[in-house]
């Protein structure tokens, strides 16, 4: 377990560090929000989940879909731009999905996800299954009405869902302490759900609690709130990397730095075995950048394929009817 | 042949397809009671876990229901008000519409957002009368506006059915609408299909919802000096341009009644579609809300918002004399 | 004060009897939301306030207005939809507003009026003043999440806002215990500001509550919240009185109407008050509705004035170009 | 004369009327770093109570200033992504536009919100790239959208001292856009006045913000065969129809190019009226997103579903071959 552990925070790890360059390269068009100093989040709550749960991810959700299990190489492929991406290309960074392993999509939008993943959740109670969802969101995320309301429900039809808010410190550049008043647990508490807070960085710390909620959840105890503490390493989003925005100081940078969760998770492993693991890793990436780059980009014919599940066809853009009657 | 009015044309395509298919489940507010009367029953014939009383948290709710949709569920939710639609535009418009080009095709996100009662309900003043069927068709929600008891009951079945986001507006002024049917001739109506409610050679009016009634009326009263058709488009977005075209390219003479805000609203592109692409030989006119319009309380003031008969009566008119 | 107290709670409670009749008999068009069951909030609270200090309503809105001072005549012909109204018929009862007397309006959208009267709070203090703002809303309200994101600001920000929740044991149909998971006030204290519950029958107990909140607030001590319990003895709305919805067992409404605040306020007057505080509101009724009825209708010429503070006009719904350019 | 960009005019504007007058206020995200580097330097020069960094709760900091607003306050407000106007559809479309009418008259909401960046940044997908502005025309509010920068300051300006609710749309595709401006000319732009930015004979093309310079640009390439009139509308609502009427009683042709979804648009609403009130010698058309567009990721993809050069071409091309 704490090698799986450390080989889906390493994943994350190069996976965000080959995406970055790849932004640099103009290879990724519009940028990412990159997910560093955060992997043993996504890593410890998704070792508590099956293939058949549900999650619901943020903006910032390259570790989540990969921990959940997605294919690196068809996510490289989407924040590509690729035919052969996930989403074939038409979702990118900010809304990469995988409905076959459950991933119902990043989000572009703070704090959406949230009652999408308490709906699959009822879904998966009426259908009898145990299936549990979890919704993954940051400290921004707790000030938006949605989500509030979202808590509400949840608690109230005791739903089986995780409440995950990766607390990093910043809403972009806003603080905590510029943006939550009172305690980001104490909201979840309010409605009666079961509310904790664990070292973000810790990612055996982050399975242990979710395992508890997930159990807790396929039970029939309704939902729970788990608050991961982390640092985010890098910028907010990569446009950082050019423009010239102070909001942290460089000794914070550098001692959030200094803990990095990778080294905490690493630590536990048998001599030898990280090196094994790096490798092992280093050879997936190897093939997802080549695969992307390699692979065809869309048509853009298609450029409107899937806008309705039914098929339907509005007018183009210079008003040829299409498709009605 | 019974009679069957609109409202209860809505319950029973809402009773029939949760009979009919275990994944349709309703949400809203007081539906377990069921205050607007379209839910009436539902309760207690399919319990809490299909017929859901929802707190007042209507953004949540509405992504729940994309939730659930996205997992296998065909969630029809009720909203009390049209201006709830504006507090859950997000959730439609950005969320629901956009999964399934989002997401390549891997998600449909089936759910249906009816309002019984939309527009102006006499005196429930400026922030309840709205009819924003226009903003849904803006951002390409299927949109419908059944205006008799059939397409009241067909429509809401073919949302129900349909497996993208859908929003039914039934219009206040259409609820208590009347007509003898043959049961058993109901079913399910098609989107993006017109319907020819009278035929006439001079002038086609294009009415939507409950000014179907309306423009039947005039057509009726003009009908010794001028052939009115009257064209009820049924579901605005997808709309029926064939449908319209066949009707224009006979008339060569259009107007649109619609009771929604002037400016960008459904009227002006249906006159914008017959410019572009029908045969028109004078020049089209819509009745419509003024622009921005906000609906005062005082019933006075109220109605003199709404399009009225004898405008659309005076436009017929204009237009049928008026030559280039 | 026990007079003043009472006399505004009789004042309400007269003036809704007197508006369902006006209903009943066609001259109320639309219906309304009567607050008879809960004058003791509306008394309480405002009698802790300035006329200089802004509140915002609800739906369910006329003894607030009343309560802050509103013409009671006025009033009725707004009502009524007269040209004499507060709103000059524009609104009616669920807008019933009077900026003269800091009523930011009642509001048809439930939740909508926390926001206003925290943006309100805020323009008192960077004014310098030390005016304060109190927001009126139902139980249903509490799980609206712009009122929740709104509970966020003001705490973050100590603005001298007051949160006043009645607690009417219904939405609508909806009871508590089917909307709302946790407790009410649990809700406001997670964002860290003092949140309290009173008998929301006794308006002296209200009173006191608020002026405690009131004072903190125009000492710079931040916002609070007052949950006020009582018991709504009509209609949630008056088309209930010709449909058939039962929610609420006989025995219920009979329970909850045997402690009815007026008595509770009325058996603290000194012996035959009571009595000339009742002839003096009904005269002050008798006249408004006559003045009501009296009063000229609007003039539909009119219909879109004030649309835009600006005077600009848009078309009307036949096309004509008015005003622009 | 000065060298402007339109981002340098937007930030100015601003900063001016912040100094101008003390009940100027902004509010949003990150503004006080400047993210959008619009509100850069003014955290610095007028403090926390002027530039307020919101949490993320858009629909309370939107209703926060119609609070303040109406307590006398001249808020602005700095949206990330125009998608987060859908989030705040009620607080403006329901609170905001209906305040002043509502109350009949005792009320004014002089709130200004604006997005930097509007339509598509390339590679931000479906939920970053729309440009809602014919929601706001539809429903009332005062809809501005810049193409210079000369109107980015004016007509921001004019917003912020107007007394109703204003949206500004900056598209992302205008903010790099430079011009030589006589600094001491810049003013205050008024609403409802278009400008011709290039006179012709033979038809009128209307383009709507970042399109302007699509639509010169067209114009320059036809010159030799086509006299184009380039009509700009800077506010679509109140929209300047008499400008408009001026030119197309002129060239009798008409063609709109519009960055914003076909059905309901602003494309369909200038066709409208222009089939409605003005001598049209041909049918009209309009180059716009497609119906009820999502903009794909990938690049190519979301080029396509934009309106291109290539296709105004080709739409002026047949409207001036074209004949009744
Ligand atoms: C509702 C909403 N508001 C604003 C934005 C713009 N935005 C994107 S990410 C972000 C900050 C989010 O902060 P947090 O929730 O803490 O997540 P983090 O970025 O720290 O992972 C903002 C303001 C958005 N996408 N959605
Ligand atoms: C946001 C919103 N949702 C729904 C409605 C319809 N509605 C009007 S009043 C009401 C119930 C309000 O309950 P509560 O807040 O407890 O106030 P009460 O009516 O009990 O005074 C509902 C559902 C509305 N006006 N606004
Ligand atoms: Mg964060
Ligand atoms: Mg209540």
């Amino acid at each position: 377990m704490d090698e799986q552990l450390y080989r889906t925070m390493r994943l994350i790890r190069r996976f965000e560090e080959r995406a970055i360059e790849l932004v640099h390269s103009g290879e990724i068009v519009g940028g990412i929000h990159p997910y560093i100093g955060q992997e043993a989040i996504a890593a410890g709550v998704c070792a508590a989940l099956r293939d058949d749960d549900v999650i619901t991810s943020t903006h910032r959700g390259h570790g989540h879909v990969l921990a959940k299990g997605s294919d690196p190489v068809r996510m490289l492929a989407e924040l590509t731009g690729r035919a052969t991406g996930l989403n074939q290309g038409r979702g990118g960074s900010m809304h990469a999905a995988d409905f076959s392993k459950g991933i119902y999509g990043a989000n572009g939008i703070v704090g959406a996800g949230g009652a999408i993943a308490t709906g699959a959740a009822w879904a998966a109670v009426k259908e009898g299954s145990d299936r549990v969802a979890v919704s993954f969101f940051g400290d921004g995320a707790v000030n938006q009405g949605v989500l509030l309301e979202t808590f509400n429900l949840a608690a109230l039809w005791r739903l089986p869902v995780l409440f995950v808010c990766e607390n990093n410190g910043y809403a972009t550049t806003l603080t905590i302490e510029q943006g939550v008043a009172g305690s980001i647990t104490a909201r979840a508490a309010a409605f009666g759900m079961p509310a904790v807070t664990v070292d973000g960085t810790d990612a055996r710390a982050v399975r242990d609690a979710a395992a508890e909620a997930v159990a807790l959840g396929r039970a029939g105890g309704g939902p729970s709130f788990l608050e991961c503490t982390a640092y985010r390493f890098d910028a907010h989003h990569t446009w950082e990397h050019k423009a010239r925005v102070r909001y942290r100081t460089d000794e914070e940078v550098a001692a959030g730095r200094s803990r990095d969760p990778l080294d905490v998770q690493g630590a536990r492993l048998p001599e030898g075995a990280r090196a094994v693991i790096d490798a092992e890793i280093e050879a997936v990436l190897t093939e997802a950048v080549a695969f992307a780059l390699d692979s065809p980009a869309p048509d853009p014919a298609g450029a409107l394929d899937h806008l309705y599940a039914t098929g339907l066809r509005g007018r183009n853009g210079i008003g040829l009817f299409e498709g009605v009657r | 042949m019974a009679r069957l009015s609109y409202l209860k044309a809505l319950q029973r395509a809402l009773a029939d397809e949760m009979a009919r298919d275990e994944s349709v489940c309703v949400l809203g507010e007081d539906i377990g009671v069921g205050v607007n009367n379209v839910t009436t029953g539902l309760l207690a014939k399919h319990g809490p876990q299909r017929v859901v009383d929802t707190p007042l948290s209507e953004q949540a709710f509405t992504s729940f229901a994309t939730g659930a949709a996205l997992a296998g569920l065909r969630p029809v939710i009720e909203f009390q008000i049209p201006s709830l639609l504006f507090l859950v535009f997000e959730q439609i418009a950005n969320q629901a519409h956009k999964f399934s080009l989002m997401t390549g095709g891997q998600a449909k996100v089936p759910v249906t957002y009816f309002v019984p009662g939309s527009g102006s309900r006499s005196g429930w003043a400026g922030q309840h009368s709205d009819h924003p069927y226009g903003l849904f068709a803006h951002v390409g929600v299927k949109t419908l506006v059944p205006a008799t008891p059939e397409d009241a009951y067909g429509l809401f079945l073919t949302a129900i059915r349909d497996d993208d986001p859908v929003v039914l507006f039934a219009p206040a002024g259409s609820l208590g609408v009347r007509a003898d049917v043959d049961m058993d001739s109901l079913g399910p109506v098609p989107l993006g299909v017109g319907r020819v409610h009278r035929e006439g050679a001079d002038v086609t009016v294009v009415a939507v919802g409950h000014l179907v009634q309306a423009a039947l009326d005039v057509a009726e009263q003009l009908s010794d000096q001028i052939s009115v058709e009257v064209f009820d488009p049924r579901t605005l977005y997808p709309f029926d341009w064939a449908g319209l075209a066949a009707s224009v390219n006979k008339t060569g003479r259009l107007v649109v009644v619609d009771d929604s805000n002037r400016m960008c609203g459904i009227g002006g592109e249906i006159l914008a579609v017959a410019a572009e692409e029908m045969r028109l030989a004078v020049p089209p006119k819509r009745v419509t809300r003024p622009d921005g319009a906000v609906l005062p309380f005082a019933r006075e003031l109220d109605l003199a918002v709404q399009p009225q008969r004898d405008q659309l009566l005076t436009a017929v008119q204009e237009v049928y004399k008026s030559s280039r």
